[in-house]
């Protein structure tokens, strides 16, 4: 049971770490990249963490593993923040409206 | 000659350090712009310290530190100590390089260094 | 073992030529950092944390920063 | 079991980071590589947990602690530069 | 202006400021028992202080460690490393003799059972941090 | 005054302390001691950076709120992690991007922080400017951006602000 829940987060977390470069690939501007980045991102380090928590038990790995993940998460959202205000305060166009009235160039 | 491209197969980090070497080489020698030259040059740094850990690096042996348990195999650790002073050298020279490039953007107005030989004009 | 090894090196490889062939200074900068990011993961696999602790405080903070310094005060393209 | 399955699981990161890699390289805004940039901190700090669970050694949680504490102090600097134009 | 706009950054950095700057000092003084020293330690330290220059400003930094103060702290650290070396002489070994002067080398995983390290290791971390934070305030500064 | 800058450097000193023993796990009397020597210093020299008490509320008193406030997060991000996915790996893309303004409710600074950064890792919303009026919100798809003001997450940090 605890090895399949292990493998079952870690599967987890790579197929959310795996959405997100996909994300990064397909997404149309800065703005949607973001969202690829901040979201999928932090939820894959997440389930990966908890993953690794469950191998590990309760110990000093896991406790500094949880202090990894929660500054990883803070920083994250912190500097997506601040790559979103740089792209709109320098006028960097964002692609609005459906995706068929996108010119893919 | 198999034996040769064996014993390189067993060594690819040898092998990585001498390719990455080169490119920081090349960068040096191709590239006028002097930032990029630095950025060369801190690749060509970065490869020999490659080279010097992957010396030290024993299979299967742990991390060279002590924690108490009875015949670990450890890597050697004296490597990673010069490759330590290596690093502080590096940070030292690419800081000393930078400070020494705004200064000569601040005379010439330029970091080129093909622009800043004809500036200050032909030595014959 | 020797799979992660072989993929960080050419990974390692792939991003020293893509520093070196951007136009952009401040990109090629940027990249730097990856650069410096993954030759920590390389000194981790060679088993000697001294030398990647030292070289992630220099590679994410210091050399960067002043790579981005020395950008901001002379130009930024080629 | 657990151990091949870290490793894959390593390896599956890895080739996410190329294409993170070929993003930050291409990307057209310098906005573009910073993400790519992000991205591939986020991964680098997984790969090293990783790393140390395959190795068995505590000790490396330490670099990803690194890290995750101070890997954005470039994304600000580069930041401010495209906004001011100097730091 | 710049500094005053942005809210998340003024919070979070001001937030994690002295988590990273205690995290430098323990990797500082655990530099014989884990990974780190000296200069990692000192670096992570100085981070700390370019993260806030870049927040808010170069000037108010500068306001927060001058550089006579900067440059006093570097050269405590230098005489600080001397004067835990002259302890050896004065002991009657060599220059940072450690083992050799009778200070007990204890156990792996203990903090001051090092001896003399870490005692140094502190040393080293102020002159560090020191030096490479005025080396990039002085790399700034003149911009305005 | 001082009696108010006195509890909050003992509030900081007691949180570095804290974070030292994670980091370190060790409860020798010389650990301790280094411990609480750093985190002394660190507190006294830098007090005047460090977050002041009267821009957050308690939160050290209000851990109760806090932890709420964490779950609401993290099942907040899962759900909307899943939608963001299926987004991206849907073969047509089906995405409506756009950057909309919606009413700054918060007053504190440390409560406008955290309700940024909860928009920011909330899948499909992203912070692009926040100030004491209004927040704009870049979001990726329209149904998204209607459930903005709803979420529990605002709701939990309300609360923390109304208790002080």
């Amino acid at each position: 049971m605890r090895e399949f829940l292990i493998l079952f987060f870690l599967l987890a977390g790579v197929f959310f770490f795996t959405v997100s470069t996909i994300g990064l690939l397909r997404l149309p501007d800065v703005y949607c990249r973001l969202h690829a980045n901040t979201k999928t991102d932090t939820l894959g380090i997440g389930l990966i963490f908890l993953s690794l928590i469950i191998y590990e038990g309760l110990s000093p790995v896991s406790v500094k593993l949880g202090i990894i993940g929660i500054f990883t998460w803070i920083t994250n959202a912190t500097s997506s923040h601040l790559v979103a205000r740089a792209s709109y305060y320098t006028d960097v166009k964002y692609f609005r409206g459906k995706r068929k009235d996108y010119d893919h160039s | 000659m198999l034996e040769l491209l064996q014993g390189l197969a067993n060594n690819y980090f040898y092998c990585y350090a001498l390719v990455l070497f080169i490119i920081g080489f090349y960068t040096i020698l191709s590239h006028s712009n002097l930032l990029k030259k630095l950025i060369g040059l801190n690749i060509m740094q970065t490869s020999v310290f490659l080279f010097f850990v992957a010396l030290a690096y024993v299979k299967d042996g742990k991390a060279a530190i002590i924690t108490g348990e009875e015949g670990a195999l450890y890597t050697n650790p004296l490597p990673s100590a010069l490759v330590l002073t290596g690093i502080v050298v590096t940070v030292s020279v690419t800081a000393f390089a930078l400070v020494l490039l705004v200064k000569l953007y601040s005379y010439y107005g330029t970091l080129d260094a093909d622009e800043i030989t004809m500036l200050r004009g032909n030595p014959e | 073992m020797i799979i992660l090894d072989l993929l960080l090196l050419n990974i390692l490889v792939l991003c020293a030529i893509a520093a070196i062939r951007v136009r952009d200074l401040l990109s090629a900068v940027i990249i730097f950092s990856a650069y410096s990011l993954l030759m920590a993961i390389i000194w981790l696999q060679l088993g000697s944390p001294d030398v990647a602790i030292t070289e992630a405080a220099v590679g994410a903070g210091v050399t960067t920063m002043l790579f981005i310094a020395t950008i901001s005060k002379t130009r930024r393209y080629e | 079991m657990i151990y091949n399955s870290l490793m894959i699981a390593t390896a599956i990161l890895l080739v996410n980071i190329i294409i993170c890699l070929y993003r930050a390289a291409v990307g057209p805004t310098p906005g573009d590589r910073i993400v790519g940039i992000n991205m591939i901190i986020g991964k680098t700090v997984t790969v090293m947990v990783l790393v140390s669970f395959i190795r068995q050694e505590a000790l490396f949680l330490d670099v990803a602690l690194t890290y995750s504490l101070i890997g954005f102090i470039a994304t600000i600097g580069v930041v401010k530069y495209l906004e001011l134009k100097h730091l | 202006m710049y500094k005053e706009e942005i809210l998340i950054l003024r919070v979070v950095v001001r937030f994690m400021m002295p988590f990273i700057q205690i995290y430098g000092c323990y990797i500082i003084v655990s530099g014989h028992l884990g990974p780190g020293g000296g200069f990692a330690g000192g670096t992570i330290v100085a981070a700390s202080m370019i993260l806030y220059a870049l927040t808010f400003d170069v000037d108010r930094a500068l306001d927060k460690v001058p550089h006579k103060h900067a440059t006093m702290l570097e050269s405590l650290g230098g005489i600080w490393f001397m004067s835990c070396g002259i302890v050896g002489l004065l002991l009657g070994g060599n220059f940072l003799a450690n083992g050799q002067i009778g200070v007990p080398l204890g156990t792996p995983g203990r903090l001051l059972s090092g001896g003399l390290v870490p005692v140094i290791y502190f040393g080293v971390g102020i002159k560090v941090a020191m030096t490479i934070m005025s080396l990039y305030f002085s790399l700034v500064e003149e911009d305005r | 005054m001082w009696q108010e800058r006195k509890r909050e450097i003992i509030c900081k000193i007691i949180v570095l302390f804290f974070f030292w023993l994670l980091i370190s796990w060790d409860l020798d009397w010389s650990n301790l001691l280094l411990g609480f020597f750093f985190s002394t210093v660190i507190s006294f020299v830098m007090s005047k950076e460090l977050l002041r008490a009267d821009e957050s509320p308690p939160l050290l008193l209000r851990s109760h709120l806090l932890v709420n406030f964490v779950f609401a997060l993290i099942w907040e991000v899962i759900k909307a992690n899943l939608l963001v996915a299926r987004i991206i790996l849907d073969p047509k893309l089906p995405i409506s991007p756009n950057i909309i303004e919606i009413p700054q409710k918060l007053k504190l600074p440390v409560t406008q922080a955290l309700w940024g950064n909860s928009i920011t890792l909330t899948p499909g919303t992203l912070t692009v400017d926040i100030s004491d009026e209004r927040i704009l919100v870049h979001i990726i798809d329209e149904e998204i951006g209607k459930r903005i003001q709803q979420n529990p997450v605002q709701k939990i940090l309300l609360k923390m602000e109304k208790v002080n």
